[in-house]
């Protein structure tokens, strides 16, 4: 039986499985099909200062082998999220990555203290920092756009989570994903989770405009699952050739099966995240752990052997 | 995402379809799906994956329960072929497998005392109708049946309504059955001689609209069953939001298949909807201030 | 009857349907299929100053509604295709819009030259420069990922090629695209081609190891349609508020339907090119123009009022 | 991309599959498709739209035909269920619609004059097999088949072939069915006994490698239907390039959906292929100077 266990940064997890944040809201709707506290760990919608209410519908479009979404990181906002789904995720015995955004830096800070000062904050195995998000300061341009409005987010929200392991969310669209990885690196990042949505764009045909009420939106499921794996090979092969320090990747992007799992572990990922196949499967991340470990028995490896294992074999 | 979630049984099954015949534009479907018919009630719906194994198609559709036998473990939906998800579906054959997920949502809240009740459904939105008429009578509750559709073919549910129910009414927009016309053209005079205090509604978004603005009229209660783009069904996506008026007074943007489908008529934002589009009303919590707002 | 001619940079075409570039080699094959002249025009494969043989096998890898390829720009070199290709594509009476690409901006130059000086030159009715491919000088980075390196082929291939109608081939992989579009229309580009393949990537889970022989590859297909859609709206939405001067974009990536390609003009684009979605039939460009056709009839447009329709119908 | 393309004509059809039935490890398909049986020779293969309207599965997958009857217009084929695309082919029922563009590639060479065949076939390579040994003998060549596989039930073709052909060798890795050891093993000893100066081969790329390597010896010459992983199969995509001599000496990456499947052994550059990898010899057509090369 394979050693499913891995160690993200001191976050010592029994299995690599894990939701995608926004694709699982914050546990109780999920815990009715799986238990969540099954899971490597439970990552929650990405929470901000205060509530929001996200955009207007259409929120989505099914696109081919995937969706669109504007959402608009609607949610109650971190007060309400330490006071009632915190302590319930610690209650059931989940172990929460808690993902948390914010319009500037400061709000990131903010809404990390505010974390780190609540009673449940026990549940928290770890934060990510989803800088995929837009920043009000700079046209709307999400951090993970730029290395250095990446480092300032990651550097504030490092001294309100001294010991936490953290994670930055990096966006897939960018030119060099190793320099946005480098910066958030150096600025206090533990690990790197990749990858966010791709902007993305359907058009409604019966009224010709943008079908979305966000106009773009972001593009999730299988159809972008070769640019996760691409990604998380890059930096991880950033990693071993030294152009990066190591550091764990959590993979997500159209995992929709024990393979596709595997494959984002081969690339580099030391985690994996189900997002949108959760839709589809509300059972999902379970399910995708239970074929990981068939397929990872059959090769006779443990999690930590197939990490990043393709890239030593590569001619 | 705080404190919604009901505590009622849901269960993904593998379903058996029993059979699939044609009912005017539509198909009735019946599926061998024990596990979700015994929980069910009126106005609550499924989730159906589509396309099968290797399918492009991600997202599962929705459908109202049209009824349910818990005793036979049978479900049963009233399908419209309208894009490739259901075009798909209707196109099974008898023993095909179908991935189902359900009940979910809200059912519609029956009285506490008997009382007259109409039920108004548009085209296929009447199918969970005669299934809660059956429900509202056996409580002794005076049923009438307000059905109306673009065309006759797209009426369902007439001639079971007539059995079930103390009358039928029955509008189309081109006459080709019935009054020509829409149901809330028929519908003061069905709510004056019931006396109804409560409405029951299942259709379009415009027609949902009317019957609430009939129903205040009449200071009866309506209560809609809405249906919006669904993503998960389940409550775990945020795109099937719609703005509500909370019991406090205030404004959220709600998910219409947790906290829903099933809202009174009287607490939706009705005027945020335009030409497909649904706004986040200014005074929302948490509704953006500035233009943008952005994030997925 | 819609009419269906578009003018792209002074190339009037009787229809906007299009092959795309490497898929659909260089016109015999497909021929068999479809009348190619029946086309607005005839994209050939990039070709090369010399011959070149492209990479190992295995070159493509099937991805949920998408494929990768890792080809390697195989070809005859641009005497070959003068001597060869091009005289036949005018023989049948094609539209060629000929691709071209090189490891540095001279051999861009030289390959336009040659192209130029050809005696068949009479069958071009346009040239697109595909910048998306490696540039040797830097770390083999494409082109098309910087501004600069983008604006040098672009001015070299100008200067040979004065009053030719001229389209930069962008690649959907960098942080800002309206940058990049920016540099080559300055630098002569007269329109701009979009996009061209993501990078992706797919693993070998029996080998454990990178699937494609060229390691990475590009990923194209209805998987990609959302991520081209965006591109062009961006674009064509910077060229209607200002920021870039009007120029004629020839959308690709996805199409696989009249539906798909409606959707890639009301964002912006002029004309269409089907790319991968001729694998799956190799009728594709031609249905797609008769969708295309019964689409704009069924709405009361000619193509050129359906040109960027859904930016006048957004809020 | 020059020169190469046949004149021989080649249709897209929607075929209606008329029968689907067992044999051993396979199925045995049978298409009515009259434009592609008719100009279709042995050696030759179609590509198959998989998965339906909906299908994330975009690419064709191809297989050897097997046999046609131009008369009946039917055009039929041996599948192995092994990944996504063919466990939906082989599902469909009998009456179901299957694209289908054919015939591609190149037929296997006739002999201008009588001569001593022999054929061999690994697995379903051995699919057109017996349709080419009867063409052969019919111009009056003695004709052997030589049939390998893993196991007895991958077998394909060998009573049919008793029928067809002047002898049949059969060998199964696991003896579970004629010679133990692989079909090169026999190899030697048909080719001696039967004086064959011609060999056919169809199977995994080391088979044809080993019969090429068996057929030099004999100083006989060896045509074999390769099979490379193809995106098109209709000469438009370059994926399914190998190196392969030409008559001027060079080796080019050709296609080999368009100059293939059938080469002749001999031209193939053999040591190109290791391990599910085949490289671009160093001395190929356009070779890569340095490593990477790049674009696509
Ligand atoms: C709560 C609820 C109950 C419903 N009950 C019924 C019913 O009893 N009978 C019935 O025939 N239909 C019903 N519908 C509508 C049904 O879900 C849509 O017709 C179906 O999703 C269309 O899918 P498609 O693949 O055929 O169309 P496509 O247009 O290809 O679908 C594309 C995407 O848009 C979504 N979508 C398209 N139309 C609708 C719609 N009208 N409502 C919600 N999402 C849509 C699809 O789910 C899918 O994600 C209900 C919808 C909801 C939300
Ligand atoms: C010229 C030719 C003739 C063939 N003849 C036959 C035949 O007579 N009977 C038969 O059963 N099979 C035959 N094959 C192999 C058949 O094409 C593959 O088994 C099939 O493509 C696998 O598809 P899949 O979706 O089931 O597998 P998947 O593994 O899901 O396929 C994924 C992708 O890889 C490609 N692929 C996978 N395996 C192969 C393979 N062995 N060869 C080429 N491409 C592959 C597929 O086409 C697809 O694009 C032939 C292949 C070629 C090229
Ligand atoms: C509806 C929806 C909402 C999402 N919300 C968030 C979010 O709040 N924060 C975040 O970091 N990512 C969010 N994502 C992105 C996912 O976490 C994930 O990175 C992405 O969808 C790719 O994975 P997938 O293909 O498995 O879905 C969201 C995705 C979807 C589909
Ligand atoms: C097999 C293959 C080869 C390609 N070769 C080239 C090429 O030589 N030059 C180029 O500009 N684009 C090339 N492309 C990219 C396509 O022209 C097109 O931009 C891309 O595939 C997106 O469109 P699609 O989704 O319709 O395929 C190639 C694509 C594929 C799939
Ligand atoms: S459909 Fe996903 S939350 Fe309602
Ligand atoms: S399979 Fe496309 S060129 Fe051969």
């Amino acid at each position: 039986m394979a050693d499913l266990s891995t160690d993200l940064a001191g976050a010592v997890l029994p299995n690599p499985l894990m939701t995608a944040s926004g694709c699982a809201a914050n546990g109780r709707e999920l815990h009715r099909f799986l238990d969540v506290a099954g899971l490597g760990a439970f990552v929650t919608k990405s929470v901000m200062r205060g509530p929001r209410s996200g955009r207007g519908t259409p929120r989505m479009a099914e696109t081919p082998s995937g969706m669109l979404n504007s959402i608009g990181l609607q949610g109650p906002g971190i007060d309400a999220f330490v006071e009632d789904d915190l302590p319930w995720l610690a209650s059931v015995g989940a172990r929460a990555l808690v993902s948390i955004a914010g319009s500037d830096a400061e709000e990131f800070a903010e809404v990390a203290r505010r974390l780190r000062d609540s009673e449940a904050f026990s549940a928290v195995v770890g934060v990510e920092v989803n800088i995929s998000c837009p920043n009000v300061a700079n046209r709307g341009l999400v951090f993970a756009c730029q290395p250095d409005s990446s480092a300032a987010v990651l550097t504030l929200v490092r001294e309100q989570l001294p010991g936490v392991p953290l994670f930055a969310k990096l966006s897939p669209d960018v030119t060099d994903l190793v320099l946005i990885a480098e910066a958030c690196l150096a600025a206090g990042a533990d690990g790197l989770t990749m990858v966010n949505t791709l902007l993305g764009m359907a058009i409604d045909l019966d009224r010709m405009r943008p079908h979305l009420g966000g106009v773009t939106g972001g593009l999730s499921g299988p159809a972008i699952r070769p640019v996760a794996v691409r990604a998380i090979w890059q930096v991880h092969g950033a990693m071993l050739t030294g152009r990066l320090r190591p550091a764990p990747i959590i993979g997500v992007g159209g995992v929709h099966s024990g393979r596709d799992a595997l494959e984002l572990v081969a690339a580099g990922a030391s985690a994996v995240q189900v997002g949108t196949a959760t839709f589809h499967d509300p059972t999902s991340p379970a399910r995708v752990l239970r074929e990981l470990e068939t397929l990872l028995d059959e090769r006779g490896l443990d999690l930590a052997g197939a990490v990043g294992l393709a890239h030593e074999r590569t001619a | 995402m705080s404190g919604e979630v009901p505590d009622t049984p849901v269960a993904q099954v593998a379903a058996r379809l029993l059979s699939n015949e044609p009912v005017g534009a539509y198909r009735h479907l019946v599926l061998d799906a024990a596990a979700v018919a015994a929980p069910a009630r009126p106005g609550q719906f499924v989730a159906v994956a589509v396309g099968g194994d290797d399918t492009a198609h991600l997202l599962r559709r929705c459908f109202s329960i049209h009824r349910v036998d818990p005793a036979a473990g049978t479900v049963e939906l009233v399908v419209a072929d309208a894009g490739a998800g259901t075009h798909w579906l209707v196109g099974l054959r008898p023993g095909a497998a179908v991935d189902v997920v359900g009940p979910l949502g809200t059912p519609f809240p029956l009285p506490d005392e008997p009382t007259g009740c109409v039920l108004v459904g548009g085209g296929y939105g009447s199918a969970p109708l005669g299934w809660l008429a059956e429900q509202l009578r056996a409580a002794g509750s005076h049923v009438e049946l307000v059905l109306g559709a673009a065309t006759a073919d797209r009426l369902f549910g007439v001639e079971a309504g007539r059995r079930t129910a103390d009358a039928v009414s029955v509008t189309t927009d081109d006459g080709s059955a019935g009054t020509k016309g829409w149901v809330s053209d028929v519908l003061p005079e069905v709510i004056g001689r019931s006396s109804a205090t409560t409405l029951y509604a299942c259709g379009p978004m415009a027609m949902l609209r009317s019957v609430t603005d009939v129903a205040a009229a009449h200071r009866a209660v309506a209560h809609v069953a809405v249906e919006e783009a669904m993503a998960c069904g389940i409550g775990i996506c945020m795109t099937c939001v719609m703005p509500v008026v909370q019991d406090d007074g205030q404004t959220k943007m709600v998910r219409s298949c947790l906290e829903g489908p099933v809202f009174r008529g009287d607490a939706v934002r009705w005027e945020a909807f335009a030409d497909g589009r649904c706004a986040v009303p200014a005074d929302a919590v948490g509704a953006p201030v500035a233009a943008g707002g952005g994030g997925h």
